[in-house]
């Protein structure tokens, strides 16, 4: 009993050093906090979804005075964390924004592995945990364990049969034929979709006449394209990350890959994506998607562009943006910054953001865009699963 | 030198004190000291667990992190199927198993040839893991998702920590651990006083990896969500080699020295300035390199050396 | 030859590249016995030393250990049979104290001790080659012939059936050899079996029953010391060309 | 011409030169003689700047300061050392080698008249100008060493135990070349256990024990010194 | 055929990455884990200038390589030279050096994320295809290809043939004797290190045309480097463009023939192949 009473002891002491005199004063900022990568493999998306929206949210609410809570408007202030793409970083991270910055809020991370080992702790402490860029099948598993937790950017197989649904059907049209080469990246994402899109296809009567995997991060990927050439495929599906979806797409041009679909995964609807391939991009589908022609969506990417000096990616971006309009309309409506009610809040609300509305259906958005395409310059959503504004599929006509 | 000597038995009565003051931390923060005190205790024990083989034959392994995420995967793989303690049982199993192919596989190779051998090893098992997952299972990540606590993945660190210096401590005191101090010394001596130092490498080798993967599969509910690139993060392994080279490999304590101020520079660096962190880091590295040659045990013991002298001195 | 015989060297071959560094040389040392392996420098006679304690392996040839064929063994297994050796240039193991470096020559080689009764045989030894006083010293402190001394008695730590002396009296003053030669006449007088490389010849001819001459890798000479000293062939190749 | 002026030299407590003092003229032979040990290697590593010697001594070549510079600019003064061991470079061929030799400025000029005398000394060198050094005998690569030293147009010559490792007749035929370099007006500092044939050559002879010089004089009375032939001569 | 030309073209990728550190390593002593940040670093500007200045990758290489020898030699003098003084034996310098460089491996991604940011970048430059024996090649990558053997043919040729090339190699193979032929070792080795920077910087630019890269690949690029520096023989210029080869060979061939998810396996297969039965390199020489 002694021991422990000066274990007690010693070891405020120890933490009343660590942590300072940290002043118990009146609340009149909202502390947000975001623990992401800006190092590590996960950073170069991060860096496009992520990081930007988070200044751009910062300066749209502080513009305006800060967020309505009760009668009185409170500006927000950022605290920044580099988790090195690492969970370990991630968790560590968190428990001090929250013990340490004492954050009133915390801003998902980037990446589903991510997300998920940050849950439990968020989970703990009760802080509504809005997972943006994480795709998973387990979702209504996981919000059931952490009722904290809220998925926007939607689930595996949600994006996999997409593709096999516009797929279907543009061969339906007699737009393409029959053949299609599926390759998918050996990392979380590549994985899950190709287990679900395979059978899709096979289901939607399309025959598969080349598949394979490729290591995450592979940029020399001649043998893959060459591999689907000979297969003579009449559409191209590749489950995609960052690096080697350029790289794809860019051996597909070379060797002139001739299928009249051709779909790679994330990252195509970056800017850098248009910019890279130009005109050659014309009728390229990808991950995800935006309706870009709404009159909020035209005024997000202006601000964005504006306020970030980058443009903004044709998906992720939005809905990362748009889970922060989530938050600060929870926090309105809800007039205090307790974290129950504003959890509350969430689960039952409907909220107006760049996406359009966003409802969380058992803590899941299940309307989310799947599929887009580059059209004339802009990447379009293309498939979803139930919302407006799904512009028709063309075919790529050659790679000029 | 079977004897245990008195100073053996005061530095013993420390330890239990000082891992019993550590044991409570999880009473008075459940939170962020906790988590900082969690990842100083998980480097501890990898440090250690490295040092065990590292130390006594300069060899610098770039393994870590295929043991570790061997640990974490056997944890993913089996949480479902069989209790905890049977898993880290077996991730010690395999992680020794692993780590002895390693070894012998490798007793030719010195110097930068282990260096990248081991690397190219971790990132081996790393890619065929990897390709596995991706062929004959369905997702390429695992759950697990267990009811531990930080605090319980703290006790079971610390336990895990003292054993490994009890480990390292009674190697010391052994046949195995005279015989790696010749090999440190002088190999070819070694040879000629009988000693077969690819065996007592090897069985370094293995101890070391055994441990570094249960510490693998004890942080695996820590992760949560477990892949490849986060298993086999080829940072633990530079992150190992570069708190332990700071600290010093001569002794078992010297890590010690090296991972607590790292991981609080580390992490003061990274809160304070998150966009400049690798640059600061990066200077605070050079500066360690240039002004702290020995790591930091040597300094101490420059230090302790030069007080002892005048102490010495004093009494002549 | 009524005398057991200890080490038995069958043509034994050493190439370095295309250097012919020993060349079909044979011997044998019995028990008891004192050899002395002499020769010019580079003569191969250090070569020989390695090649029976297993530093180098032979390009052809064998060893025999008491009809035991080591020359295929690793140098560890060697030294557990019963071959030790102190070395040319001298390897003492710096981070160790005096006693223990004499105590690692006892723990893992022929004749296995460890704990106290390592100790006391340890402190027997350092006795024996006047060290006692510096047991628990670190290495540092040690003068040359005191580093000669630790690394004969880590040699005989292990109690071996044959011991290998490579120039171990080279490099001391003439007070020194005195004392070194005493030395090893009571390690013969304990009845050891020794192979001795040297240059003195003063300790050749008091210390050695027998010696070996070597010159470029060939053994030239074999026999009784004072007759082999004689051979006008060892002369020349011993004392070079100019003396012939 | 070379002159050294209380030079010590101390690795952690051991010192391995004590307050050594030594000249010598061009176109003499002076050997160093002592035990293993005794510090004779580290004498010329020492002159050579390959280590580093203690505050307090002079060196210098023909009224050029040299203590405490680096190996270039030693060899770039005129001293050129033939190490233990050789230090010729295994993995490139005899030419490259030589070509080496020549790299000190004050040696490009007269490059080809030093390949010559090399040459002319070792003809086998000629003959196998394109062969790796590390593929030859130990002969044949102290031949390549001494070429290389010869290449660099030097006042004085250092020679760590040229003979060691080489049967009889080679470490005549070295020894032979030695006296022809003295002939050329190169002064020539020698370290050698072979006592016999290396005072037989030389001019003067210094003793070199555990660190100090012991005694000195002319190579021909050092000879006939009873302790010496003791020590070093085999009775 | 087509396995055999892609392999080519991959390997030619491959020896810009390796040779610069093979020389480092080789002469300078300093295994530099930098050398890949050294290669993105360079890809930045090559993307930099090609944007905002409209400069030619292939013009920007002459451009860079002076900066990067500049910048490197100033690396090897102020901040590598220290090490290998106070060095006493091989395998300290080798342990400093690894701390060190990881060092400036974090500050050269520090400055880089500061400067451009997390995110990929990626430019269109001879982005066409060319066709060779009836398939369809990248024309950058065939560029890149030749460059590499112009850039390491010269190497070879200087190191070879000139009076300094040789003393380069001299410090290569035994630094202490160097000083003997009145080599000035320490300038030597910062001349291979900046020489080495060169390369790497050379590198960075060719691959710039076709990779796509961020501020935090750099480490990809190490790893690659030191494998085929490893198997072709530390030092040996030679070794890492065959090991190079062989490695984009093995990779086509992997990939093409088995399964494209076990190219990096594979790579690492045949890395610890060649270990495990030539630890010296494939052109390494055998230290004993």
């Amino acid at each position: 009993m002694r021991v422990s009473n000066l274990c007690k002891a010693m070891s405020i002491g120890l933490i009343s050093v660590m942590i300072g005199f940290s002043s118990v004063q009146a609340q009149d900022v909202i502390k947000v906090g975001m623990s992401a990568a800006k190092t590590g493999p996960l950073s170069g998306g991060t860096a496009v979804t992520q990081w930007p929206n988070l200044k751009l949210w910062e300066h749209t609410v502080n513009a305006k005075g800060g967020i309505k809570v009760g009668d009185k408007r409170m500006p927000v202030k950022i605290f920044e964390y580099d988790d090195r793409s690492h969970p370990t970083d991630a968790v560590k991270n968190i428990q001090r924004m929250i013990n340490k910055d004492k954050v009133d809020f915390v801003v998902a991370p980037y990446g589903t592995g991510i997300n998920l080992a940050v849950a439990p702790i968020l989970a703990k402490y009760g802080y509504p945990h809005i997972a943006v860029s994480s795709i998973t099948d387990k979702g209504d598993e996981f919000t059931k364990r952490w009722p904290n937790m809220f998925l926007t950017l939607g689930t595996s197989t949600g994006f996999a049969e997409s593709v096999a649904d516009v797929l279907k059907k543009m061969r339906d049209q007699g737009k393409i034929g029959n053949k299609v080469a599926v390759v998918n990246v050996a990392d979380a994402f590549g994985i899950e979709l190709a287990h679900v899109g395979k059978p899709a296809l096979e289901k939607a009567g399309f025959e598969i006449v080349y598949e394979t995997s490729y290591p995450l991060g592979t940029q020399d990927l001649a043998p893959v394209i060459n591999g689907a050439k000979n297969a003579k495929p009449d559409a191209f599906v590749a489950f995609s990350y960052p690096p080697d979806t350029f790289a794809l797409t860019e051996q597909a041009k070379i060797s002139n890959l001739e299928v009249k679909a051709f779909y790679v995964g994330v990252a195509t609807c970056f800017p850098a994506f248009e910019k890279r391939f130009g005109s050659a991009a014309q009728g390229i589908f990808g991950a995800g998607g935006i309706n870009p022609d709404t009159p909020e969506m035209k005024a997000y990417f202006k601000s964005h562009l504006e306020v970030t000096g980058v443009a903004a990616d044709y998906w992720a971006s939005a809905t990362t943006y748009a889970s922060l309009q989530v938050l600060e309309q929870a926090i309105e409506r809800a007039g205090t910054i307790d974290h129950p009610q504003v959890i509350k809040t969430i689960k039952n609300g409907t909220f107006d953001t760049v996406m359009g509305k966003i409802t969380f259906d058992g803590n899941i958005n299940r309307k989310f865009w799947t599929m887009g395409q580059w059209q004339d310059g802009v990447f379009y959503g293309v498939a979803s699963t139930g919302l407006d504004g799904e512009k028709e599929p063309i075919i790529k006509t050659g790679w000029k | 030198m079977i004897k245990i000597t008195k100073d053996e038995i005061r530095i013993l009565l420390y330890m239990v004190v000082a891992v019993a003051i550590l044991a409570c931390l999880p009473l008075l923060d459940q939170g962020y000291i906790l988590s900082l005190g969690l990842t100083i205790v998980m480097y501890v024990a990898l440090c250690t667990a490295w040092v065990l083989f590292s130390g006594p034959t300069h060899y610098i392994s770039l393994a870590t992190a295929a043991f570790f995420g061997l640990g974490t995967y056997v944890v993913g793989i089996g949480i479902d199927v069989l209790p905890f303690p049977i898993l880290l049982i077996i991730a010690a199993l395999i992680g020794g198993v692993v780590s002895g192919l390693v070894g012998i596989a490798t007793l030719r190779l010195s110097g930068v040839y282990f260096v990248i051998f081991t690397l190219g090893m971790a990132e081996l098992i790393r890619q065929i893991v990897t390709w596995i997952q991706t062929n004959f299972t369905t997702g390429i990540g695992l759950y697990v998702l267990t009811d531990f606590s930080e605090a319980h993945i703290y006790w079971m660190l610390l336990a895990l920590t003292v054993l490994i210096f009890i480990t390292g401590w009674l190697i010391n005191r052994s046949r195995l651990g005279f015989a790696m101090r010749i090999i440190g010394n002088d190999e070819t001596v070694a040879a000629h006083v009988g000693i077969d130092s690819a065996k007592a490498k090897v069985l370094l080798f293995l101890i070391s990896g055994a441990y570094i993967a249960v510490i693998g599969a004890i942080l695996a509910p820590r992760f949560a969500y477990i892949e490849p690139p986060s298993a086999f993060n080829p940072m633990i392994s530079f992150l190992v080699v570069i708190m332990s080279l700071m600290g010093g490999t001569r002794t078992l304590w010297a890590p010690l020295i090296g991972v607590v101020p790292f991981t609080l520079l580390f992490d003061m660096v990274s809160a304070r300035f998150p966009n400049h962190s690798s640059i600061l880091l990066g200077i605070a590295f050079l500066l360690i390199v240039y002004l702290i040659p020995d790591g930091l045990i040597g300094r101490i013991e420059g230090i302790t050396k030069r007080f002892s002298k005048k102490k010495e001195r004093t009494h002549e | 030859m009524s005398k057991p015989v200890v080490l038995k060297v069958n043509s034994a071959t050493k190439r370095f590249g295309g250097l012919l560094a020993v060349n079909n040389l044979d011997f044998e040392v019995t028990e008891h016995e004192v050899l002395g392996l002499i020769g010019p420098n580079g003569s191969g006679k250090t070569t020989v030393m390695n090649l029976i304690s297993g530093a180098l392996k032979l390009s052809s040839g064998e060893i025999r250990l008491e009809e035991k064929i080591v020359s295929d063994l690793p140098a560890y297994k060697i030294s557990q049979l019963g071959i030790s050796r102190t070395f040319q240039l001298v390897k003492i193991l710096p981070t160790l104290s005096v006693i223990d470096n004499v105590i690692s020559g006892g723990v893992f080689g022929y004749h296995r001790m460890w704990g106290e009764n390592a100790e006391e045989t340890a402190l027997h030894l350092l006795k024996k080659v006047g060290l006692a006083a510096l047991a628990f010293k670190p290495t540092e402190q040690l003068t040359y012939i005191d580093q000669k001394r630790l690394e004969l008695a880590r040699a005989l730590a292990g109690n071996p059936k044959l011991l290998l002396l490579d120039e171990w009296l080279a490099g001391l003053n003439p007070t020194e050899l005195q004392i070194g030669i005493e030395l090893i006449h009571s390690l013969r007088a304990e009845g050891r079996t020794i192979i001795l490389v040297e240059h003195v010849m003063d300790a050749i001819r008091s210390l050695c029953d027998r010696c070996v001459v070597m010159s470029s890798g060939v053994k030239i000479a074999d026999g009784e010391v004072a007759e082999t000293l004689k051979n006008p062939e060892v002369i020349r190749a011993y004392l070079g060309d100019s003396d012939a | 011409m070379l002159r050294i002026e209380n030079m010590s030299v101390a690795y952690g407590h051991h010192r391995a030169l004590d307050n050594v003092s030594m000249k010598v003229d061009s176109g003499e032979i002076v050997v160093v003689l002592g035990a293993n040990g005794a510090g004779k290697s580290t004498l010329l590593k020492a002159i050579g700047g390959m280590i580093p010697a203690g505050n307090g001594f002079k060196a210098s070549i023909n009224g050029l300061q040299i203590q405490n510079k680096k190996p270039h600019t030693i060899v770039e003064a005129g001293i050129a050392l033939v190490p233990e061991g050789r230090g010729v470079f295994g993995e490139l061929s005899v030419g490259e080698n030589l070509k080496l030799g020549a790299n000190p400025k004050r040696a490009r000029k007269h490059e080809n008249k030093n390949l010559k005398t090399v040459f002319d000394l070792f003809p086998v060198l000629a003959r196998r100008k394109n062969q790796l050094v590390r593929t030859m005998s130990g002969g044949e690569q102290q031949m390549v060493a001494i070429g290389r030293a010869i290449m660099s147009q030097p006042d004085i010559m250092m020679f760590d135990e040229p003979s060691l490792g080489l049967s009889p007749l080679l470490t005549t035929e070295v020894f032979k070349v030695l006296t022809l370099l003295k002939k050329t007006g190169v002064g020539i500092l020698l370290v050698e256990q072979n006592a016999r044939q290396s005072l037989a050559i030389a001019d003067r002879g210094y003793l070199l024990e555990n660190g100090h010089i012991g005694q000195s004089g002319l190579a021909r009375d050092l000879i006939e010194d009873e302790a010496v032939r003791k020590a070093y001569l085999g009775g | 055929m087509e396995i055999i030309i892609t392999g080519i073209l991959l390997g030619g990728a491959y020896a810009l990455i390796a040779v610069g550190l093979t020389i480092q390593y080789g002469v300078a002593r300093i295994m530099n884990l930098a050398t890949g940040e050294t290669l993105v670093a360079s890809c930045f500007c090559t993307f930099w200038m090609f944007n905002s200045l409209k400069i030619n990758p292939i013009l920007g290489i002459f451009l860079i390589a002076p900066a990067a020898f500049i910048l490197n030699w100033a690396i090897y003098s102020l901040l590598l030279l220290p090490l290998v003084r106070r060095a006493k034996n091989k395998a300290m310098l080798e342990v400093d050096s690894i701390l060190a460089t990881f060092g400036i491996l974090f500050l050269l991604e520090g400055l880089m994320l500061v400067g451009f940011g997390g995110e990929y970048f990626s430019y269109s430059f001879l982005s066409t295809s060319y066709t060779i024996a009836g398939t369809a090649y990248g024309l950058n990558r065939i560029v890149a290809f030749l460059a590499a053997v112009l850039i390491t043919g010269t190497l070879y040729v200087f190191l070879t043939h000139t009076r300094y090339g040789t003393s380069v190699r001299a410090v290569a193979v035994d630094p202490a004797a160097a000083g003997l032929v009145a080599i000035n070792v320490d300038r030597v080795s910062a001349f291979a290190f900046a020489l080495g920077g060169v390369v790497t910087a050379a590198g960075g630019t060719l691959l710039s045309t076709f990779y796509t890269f961020n501020a935090s690949m750099g480490v990809v690029f190490t790893m690659k480097a030191l494998i085929i520096v490893i198997m072709g023989g530390v030092g040996d210029v030679r070794g890492a463009v065959i090991a190079a080869l062989i490695l984009g060979i093995a990779e086509t061939a992997t990939a093409t023939l088995i399964d494209p998810g076990l190219t990096i396996a594979a790579t690492y297969f045949l890395f610890i192949l060649i270990l495990l039965f030539r630890p010296q390199g494939l052109f390494g020489r055998q230290t004993t």
